[in-house]
């Protein structure tokens, strides 16, 4: 990409009011997770500390106090049952939640595009072979094979590589098949068949004729996979599968909050909400992208209705 | 129509050759997995004797290509299995006995099969009204408020986990309202209204989370064709807005959709895995994660297997349709 | 029926939408006002419903593995001896129930010789004979109908090598029928407790020309007051009716008030629990019998009287300990695992799992009843929150001064009394006495054959134990008989202690037929195991669970901790 | 009595981001009576199209701007309300698309779209009435077998009949005005001659206007009274259309029209040349069911142009790509006496031709890279050399190809195909993208690289004119065989083959009396199809 066309994205990009939202959103989250400790060093809890006098433990461990029990030292409340601090947790969830959907990605993106690439550039019978693989892997329920995969691998192997891992390996289909498409198009253009009669080889046209022109829909695209990825995450540890205690993540608190509804609403509210602004937040950046990087989609969807429109005739 | 047979035909053949690979993927992983279903069958305090003798029962002392061997040749033929004072048929396609409970696989899926498809057909029902009506309006109201309510409505749509929605409707309407019952699902055979009943939040969890895609492909499919010449063409005609819409727009503006829906019904039929265990619907999603769970192979892959005949079915259906309905595709 | 399916009637299918959230509003839980588990005398009649999570997949006689007769199953298969029917510690008492007592023992309790009462039919007007008890047995050495208790396959003679009446046609010779109506078994060793034993299901009779192998549990043949109508879906939806051939003056253990009882299972808790509260249409005369109420709902109901007054409290006999490997280091040495027991918070493990209301504190590996002998010590008293002073002290003198690390196996699965919430409390627990834990959560299956085979076994973990009958027998020999080890299988002396003393004092207590005192003994064996600091005893779980609004007669005794249905009447 | 059309200073604006905008159309004016045609003659960018689809207000609701006034058959477009210009739009004015496949709903049958555009102007009439409309005007506009043809949908059409049904559409209401926007460019000259021909006679059958909408003089010369080239949205010059096209006043408009490549023009011989550079026997080609290329045999001797003509489909590309190497022949000998390298292709479309995110510099470079015979000074001093060879400036090096025109891009492809010192340079349809003007330069300048480096050329184009142009040796394709070949002089001025007699017969002039002339004579040679 050029230089003045990075120029050019960004401008599009900042121009959109939607998009800068939830890159704020996005930023702050990131500020948040990244300097965790310094936050729980301000209100002076940590993710771990159990406070067995905030709870009623005869009436299940609901926590004392009103709205889940939040004070001036528990910012947001503490969790039933452990008396554990609220806002250390979902703070420090944050850095799970971010970690492991960025990994999850970069994994995707990597196998999608050596995947798209084989199968757009490969002979028709790899090219059947990995789209109907795609097929299957897209469509298959990937919590299912999430949940077995996880169940083989031994417990000492670090949990949340191993949900990058698992997440990445299950869910490169998407990108696979756009970059085949791509493939596929790009193959067909004169400059492809210039530059092998330039004397390139399949590595080299790879490299150098396709693999720029796939930036943009990869980028697109992984600005779409994103907060699937941070779903994912959450939907495992919500299965009980995701990372382990006594580490925080939204799905994991989740999971243990929703019997609690009724006795602890705030124990619910706070996961999902987190959970729920940041996803909404890289849903708007990643649409902000997606119209920054191909102008033409968006105008192409700008047409008239041959109404008569009052600023038109003005 | 030979055109059709032999894309159908192809599609078959790469779909078994899929769905073989992923088998056997399927018996490697489990033959790596610690654990022993023989154990699991045999019961906590199973002594060595009956172990072996457990293990031998359920031909697990084979080895590993001989038991996938035995698997696939019972989906073809069939199996007979002793019941001990006589024998059992598992007739074709025999995905064999669940090691936990002796049942056979094809009946267990038999079983969950009406409450996965109750929650497919009514969630999908439900988000295709929604979906394709909110996308359509929000293509034809172009830069109103409605689009932007409804634009809003989608990105909350596709970013919300079905899980935080379903809570939220539990709390909401279980809880703080008290306008339904928690649901807890009804065999339509037994009484369709509480079926219905039950499964309404369930379906509105599912299809807010799918009828924002379809209102997002809906709309842009629609200002595509809304783009096209031939949408000019009838312009300059001088044919109104709504009979463009109706006539031409959304005509050109369905096949993918009905390509989509057809997919992810193939998909949901593998079972909403979260949406059955939030809502406790005892579904294919819930019995295969159990499955994993206990070990229990024959029903894993049986699940599994069925699963992916439902996708690629899915898939090629998809396909046709698609082909069918946008009469310029040619089927390859 | 529930009231919002009247108004949904009503609506036209345009509005069906609207109408359900209209019409439904004068519904809803809010209208359980009826007392609830009314004191007036129970009658016959009326449907009872179950509702359950975990489906009745076998309900064949020889596959269940059950304490006591289980709950469903006692209403159709009935047994040589069977509990006590009876609210709390009366209920952990063996009675007969086939035969006229509870069986009459040899000098050195090795042959056990039982007669069976008159008039005793199946469901089908045949006569039971002690032929068909044999049957019954033998039918549970057999692999294909794997799954029971394993003692049976200990106990008689020629047991471990038998195969099952399918492979191995002669049949087990230590049992006897000199008569129709007469059984005496054979033991290789002596054993007090075996009426006891003859509660279990496997000693139900199973008349040999109606089985029909592993497909008999779609209808096994009634022997008790219920017959199977309808088995659905491996066992997810079983309606049993009266058995009419059942005569009360045979069985007093079993009320059957009810005419029909409908099992539906397959359930989620939290819908179970939800139903029950609501406790509409049939659900007023629904109880569960494997749903604990959670620490959510606990919380929730605390503030409610009426559904207070609906919940049953049973105390079955289990105890969940953290155990260690003495083969591992540094757990070889007795002052590390005594100063785990010192730090020990069991405050924070009782809030793990739900609260003071569903678990109590647990210094003693037997549960806290009488029945099975116990007797009240605390070997490393840790206060409620754990001794940090001494158990730190205990390690300096271990040559651990500066603290310890340590990596605690436990079981993945959410809300399991090993799972991650009581691992993370013990974690958090020790920190202040300068363990520093690590864990290692291990999927189900996998961490059960983790810590029960002798060469994968970690040095410390996570575990529980439930008696298959309420005495220190079953409690404490699988546990810490060094005979019982197992080196090539699924092994439970987790800490593989092989005590002579220990040994000889159980193979003592088990010539003895007088169950009073042999509880005392198992009491002070406790103690004497106890100091030994093989394991951290952490609490005797509590059950709370809720019944609908028509139960009456609710009989909870404390060898199931459960509500007995075959006592319970809807009317 | 007022006019037909009536347009004064009309201003049109886009708004291509959100700040700036364009202005397409600056200040036009014009005029059309009744009956008259009026052809809107101008480049690409020029406003042309732009002015016809303001006429039908076909801009409303875009975000375009529009100034000025609008008067079409009495009708103020600007200010009209939505239903008065519906009204206007198909009943009184029709229009006709330069895209005829994409221009009618490939869902429904040609006839019932038809029927149905008759239905919104006469709410009243049947169905059945409407249909029978429909299956009237399509036997009008030559349509065989026009009733059962009707439940045809679009895509089982050929080019033409869709081009046929559409013009029928336009009929249906009897519109008092036709505008034809580049009504034949998507269509092969055979096909384009016919169509001109039926609007012509439409025209003097049923009396109504034209305005035809072309960026092709020849096409204008035998069809309109009228004529007025735009350049940048402006009026250059208006007049009859004899005047215009034989005497150009402004230099703009002559320097349009001696662009214009003749079928006449004469080109300096050439001395033969004995070295066959290149042979090919008997090459086949097949995709699928379908044979592309079905037994050509050709040689290319050293520095001479052969040019190979045919109309879309006649497998000229896959020819051209064969012999490169791009394509392999499913049969057939291909012999060249040079290095793969040697054999080069300039590209039709400038874009598709350069990758987007390389700069030009690289993308001319990659084949010397690839070779790996040069360093790096080597290597961009080769390419600075190139560039200025073609015309560019050296420094534009490191530009990317979206800053850069159509001709300028062929000129960069030139470059690129140069850079491995080739032999012989296939030239795909090099000029077809290209406005007139622009095709005249680029022409030029391959005719001089050739002189200057010796160089073979095959120059593949559907443009007869341009191919005589250039070559010195012409082969006529039809359906993937060789229909005739020979000297280009021999093959222009004495077509032997039928096929060839008939393209030449159909290839627009300049001079209107010519043109009608000419217009005589095909009605002999060519079918209607």
């Amino acid at each position: 990409m050029s230089t003045e066309g990075r120029g050019q994205v960004w401008r599009r990009l900042r121009a959109q009011r939607a998009a800068v939202a939830g890159g704020a959103v996005i930023a702050t989250l990131v500020l948040v997770a990244v300097a965790a400790p310094l936050f729980t060093a301000i209100e002076g809890q940590n993710t771990t500390a159990y406070h067995p006098e905030l709870v009623d433990s005869a009436a299940g461990g609901v926590p004392l106090g009103s709205f889940g029990g939040i004070s001036a030292d528990h910012w947001l409340g503490v969790e039933p049952g452990t008396g554990r601090d609220l806002f250390a947790r979902l703070i420090y969830g944050a850095r799970i939640s971010l970690g492991v959907a960025i990994g999850a990605t970069v994994v995707q993106v990597l196998l999608g595009v050596v995947i798209g690439l084989a199968a757009g550039l490969g002979n028709r019978f790899l090219d059947e072979l990995l789209s109907r693989t795609t097929d299957v892997m897209l469509a298959l329920p990937s919590l299912v094979f999430a949940i077995a995969l996880l169940a083989v691998v031994p417990a000492g192997f670090p949990r949340p590589v191993l949900l990058v891992l698992v997440i990445g390996l299950l869910g490169w289909g998407g990108t696979s098949r756009i970059v085949r498409a791509q493939v596929l198009t790009l193959k067909s253009l004169d400059y492809v068949a210039a530059a092998r009669l330039g004397g390139s080889g399949t590595w080299r046209i790879a490299r150098r004729e396709l693999l720029p022109s796939l930036a943009a829909p990869v980028i697109t695209y992984a600005a779409v996979l994103l907060p699937l990825n941070i779903n994912s995450e959450a939907g495992l540890s919500f299965l009980g599968i995701g990372v382990q205690p006594p580490t925080p993540s939204w799905g994991q608190m989740l999971s243990s909050a929703t019997t609690w509804y009724e006795a602890d609403p705030a124990y619910v509210l706070l996961p999902a909400g987190f959970l729920l602004v940041t996803v909404v937040g890289f849903t708007l950046l990643g649409e902000g992208v997606r119209t920054a990087l191909d102008p033409r989609a968006a105008s192409r969807l700008r047409v008239g209705t041959g109404r008569k429109r009052e600023e038109a005739s003005v | 129509m030979t055109g059709l047979l032999t894309f159908l035909l192809r599609r078959a053949g790469s779909a078994v050759l899929v769905l073989l690979a992923l088998s056997a993927v399927l018996y490697a992983v489990f033959y790596i997995a610690p654990g022993d279903p023989a154990q699991l069958a045999c019961g906590p305090k199973c002594g060595a004797e009956q172990l072996a003798q457990v293990r031998q029962n359920l031909a697990l002392g084979d080895p590993v290509w001989l038991q996938y061997w035995h698997f696939l040749q019972g989906i073809v033929t069939g199996h007979d299995y002793s019941t001990g004072t006589g024998t059992e048929h598992c007739g074709a396609p025999c995905l064999g006995l669940s090691y936990q409970s002796g049942e056979q696989v094809t009946g267990i899926l038999g079983e969950k099969l009406p409450a996965t498809a109750s929650l497919a057909i009514g969630a999908m029902v439900l988000w295709l009204i929604m979906g394709v009506g909110s996308g359509l309006v929000s293509a034809v109201r172009r830069g109103r408020f409605t689009e932007r309510a409804l634009t809003g409505f989608t990105l909350v749509g596709t970013a919300t986990p079905v899980f935080i929605t379903g809570i939220l409707l539990l709390m909401l309407f279980c809880s703080v309202l008290q306008w339904l019952p928690y649901p807890s699902y009804v065999p339509f055979t037994e009484d369709p209204e509480q079926w219905a009943w039950n499964l309404v939040l369930p379906w509105f969890a599912l299809a807010f989370l799918e009828s924002a895609k379809y209102a997002r492909i809906t709309r842009s499919s629609l200002l595509e064709t809304l783009a096209e010449d031939h949408v000019r063409t009838f312009r300059a005609y001088g044919v109104g807005e709504r009979a463009i819409v109706w006539r031409h727009a959304l005509r050109g503006a369905l096949p993918p959709v009905i390509a989509l829906s057809a997919m992810d019904f193939g998909t949901m039929f593998g079972g909403a895995v979260l949406t059955e265990t939030l809502f406790g619907i005892p579904g294919i999603g819930q019995k295969l994660v159990t499955s994993v769970r206990t070990e229990d192979l024959p029903v894993v892959l049986g699940v599994t297997l069925a699963m992916g005949c439902f996708v690629v079915l899915a898939n090629a259906v998809a396909d046709v349709l698609y082909a069918l309905a946008d009469r310029r595709v040619v089927l390859t | 029926m529930r009231p919002w399916s009247v108004s949904s009637r009503r609506a036209s299918a345009a509005a069906a939408v609207l109408a359900l959230v209209g019409g439904a509003a004068a519904c809803g839980p809010k209208d359980s006002g009826a007392k609830a588990g009314d004191t007036g005398a129970p009658r016959k009649g009326g449907t009872l419903t179950v509702l359950n999570q975990a489906a009745q997949e076998d309900f064949d006689p020889a596959r269940l593995y059950t304490s006591g007769g289980g709950n469903v199953p006692s209403l159709v298969f009935r047994t040589l001896t069977t509990r006590n029917r009876e609210n709390g510690a009366a209920g952990s008492k063996v009675v007969p129930d086939l035969a006229t007592n509870t069986g009459e023992p040899s000098v050195n309790a090795t042959v056990w010789t039982y007669h069976l009462k008159d008039g005793l039919k199946y469901e089908d007007g045949t006569t039971i004979t002690s032929a068909d008890i044999k049957y019954g047995i033998e039918r549970s050495f057999a692999a294909e109908l794997s799954g029971g208790a394993p003692y049976l396959r200990d106990w008689l003679v020629g047991g471990t090598d038998y195969q099952g009446p399918y492979k191995d046609k002669g049949g087990l010779d230590s049992i006897e029928t000199p008569d129709a109506k007469t059984i005496v078994f054979h033991l290789n060793k002596p054993e007090g407790e075996f009426p006891y034993l003859a509660t279990q299901t496997s000693f139900a009779p199973v008349p040999q020309a109606k089985d029909a192998g592993t497909k008999y549990e779609n209808h096994p043949i009634s022997s008790g007051p219920y017959k199977v109508q309808k088995n659905e879906n491996d066992g997810e939806h079983i309606v049993l009716v009266r058995n009419t051939y059942w005569s009360a003056k045979t069985d007093s253990e079993r009320k059957a008030y009810p005419d029909k009882i409908d099992v539906q299972s397959g359930l989620d808790a939290a819908v179970i629990n939800q139903r029950l509260t609501t406790g509409s249409g049939k659900d007023a005369a629904a109880v569960t019998t494997d749903t604990n109420l959670t620490a959510a709902e606990l919380a929730k109901i605390t503030g409610d009287k009426t559904l207070a007054s609906r919940v049953g409290t049973g105390h079955f006999g289990y105890t969940d300990y953290i155990a260690f490997n003495p083969k591992v280091k540094p757990f070889d040495n007795a002052k590390v695992r005594e100063a785990i027991s010192y730090a020990i918070n069991r405050t924070t493990v009782v809030n793990a799992l739900g609260g003071s209301s569903l678990a109590e504190p647990a210094t003693t590996y037997l549960p806290e009843q009488a029945s099975f002998g116990y007797l009240a010590y605390d070997a490393f008293p840790a206060g409620s929150t754990g001794n940090a002073a001494k158990a730190k002290a205990l390690l300096k003198e271990a040559g651990y001064p500066d603290g310890l690390t340590i990596t605690l196996t436990h079981d993945l699965t959410k809300n399991d009394e090993q799972g991650p919430d009581v691992a993370t409390a013990v974690q958090e627990g020790l920190k202040a006495a300068g363990i520093t834990v690590k864990l290692d959560g291990q999927e189900h299956s996998a961490f059960g054959e983790k810590i029960h085979n002798l060469k994968t076994e970690p040095g410390i973990f996570l575990t529980g134990w439930g008696a298959d009958w309420p005495s220190g027998g079953p409690f404490l020999a699988p546990i810490f008989d060094g005979r019982q080890i197992v080196k090539d299988g699924w092994n439970f002396n987790n800490a593989q202690l092989n005590d002579a003393s220990v040994n000889k004092e159980i193979d003592e207590i088990n010539k003895l037929t007088d169950l009073t005192a042999a509880a005392k003994r198992w009491g002070a064996l406790d103690k004497k195991i106890g100091e030994q600091a093989l394991t951290v005893p952490l609490v005797h779980p509590v059950y709370k669970r809720l019944y609908g609004k028509d139960i009456k007669n609710v009989v909870i005794s404390d060898w199931t901790g459960v509500l007995d249905i075959s006592q319970v009447s809807v009317k | 009595m007022t006019s037909l059309v009536e347009v004064t200073d009309l201003t049109i604006d886009f708004s291509s981001d959100s700040s700036s905008s364009v202005r397409a159309v600056d200040g036009l004016s014009f005029t059309l009576e009744a009956g008259g045609a009026l052809g809107l003659v101008g480049e690409s960018g020029s406003g042309k199209s732009a002015t016809a689809f303001a006429l039908l207000g076909l801009h409303r609701g875009t975000g375009a701007r529009i100034g000025g006034s609008i008067r079409v058959d009495g009708t103020d477009v600007l200010t009209a309300q939505d239903a008065e210009l519906r009204r206007l739009r198909g009943g009184r004015a029709a229009m006709v698309f330069q895209d005829p496949l994409s221009s009618l709903d490939p869902y429904y049958a040609v006839g019932d779209q038809i029927a149905e555009v008759y239905r919104v102007h006469h709410p009243k009439a049947s169905r059945r009435a409407a249909r029978s409309r429909a299956a009237e005007v399509l036997d009008r506009v030559g349509i065989p077998d026009a009733r059962r043809r009707a439940r045809s949908r679009p895509h089982e059409f050929s080019g033409g009949m869709r081009q046929r049904a559409l013009i029928a559409m336009a009929l249906a209401c009897e519109p008092r005005l036709l505008i034809a926007d580049e009504p034949t460019t998507a269509l092969d000259v055979t096909v384009q001659a016919q169509i001109l021909d039926l609007l012509h006679d439409l025209r003097a059958e049923t009396g109504m206007g034209l305005l035809l909408v072309t960026h092709d003089l020849g096409v204008v010369a035998g069809s309109v009274d009228d004529v007025l080239v735009m350049k940048d949205g402006r009026a250059v010059e208006t007049g009859p259309v004899a005047d215009v096209l034989r005497s150009p006043r402004e230099p703009y408009s002559r320097a349009l029209v001696e662009a214009v490549p003749r079928l006449d023009a004469v080109r300096p011989a050439r001395d033969p040349q004995e070295d066959v550079l290149l042979e090919a026997v008997d090459l086949r080609r097949e995709f699928g069911r379908t044979t592309a290329v079905d037994g050509v045999s050709l040689i290319v001797r050293r520095g001479e142009t052969l040019g190979v003509v045919g109309e879309s489909g006649s497998g000229k590309t896959t020819l051209g790509r064969m012999l490169v190497g791009l394509i392999a022949p499913t049969s057939g000998d291909l012999r060249h006496s040079v290095p793969p390298r040697a054999l080069q292709m300039v590209f039709q479309d400038p874009v598709s031709s350069l990758n987007p995110r390389r700069s030009i510099g690289e993308s001319i470079a990659d084949p010397l890279r690839a070779a790996r015979e040069l360093d790096d000074t080597a290597i961009v001093a080769r390419v600075r050399e190139l560039l200025d060879r073609v015309g560019l400036n050296p420094d534009w090096y490191h530009r990317y190809p979206h800053e850069f025109s159509g001709g300028q891009r062929q000129r960069v492809g030139i470059a690129r195909a140069l850079a491995p010192s080739p032999a012989l340079i296939v030239c795909d349809e090099p000029v077809s993208a290209l406005d007139v003007t622009t095709q005249a330069q680029v022409v030029g300048l391959l005719g001089e690289i050739q002189r200057d480096l010796g160089l073979s050329l095959v120059f593949v184009a559907h443009d007869l004119a341009v191919v005589r142009q250039v070559s010195d040796r012409v082969l006529v394709m039809q359906d993937g065989r060789v229909v005739e070949s020979g000297p280009a002089d021999r093959v222009y001025d004495a077509p032997e083959h039928p096929y060839t007699q008939a393209l030449l017969a159909a290839v627009p002039v300049l001079d209107p009396q010519e043109s009608a002339a000419r217009r005589t004579a095909r009605r002999a040679l060519l079918p209607v199809g």
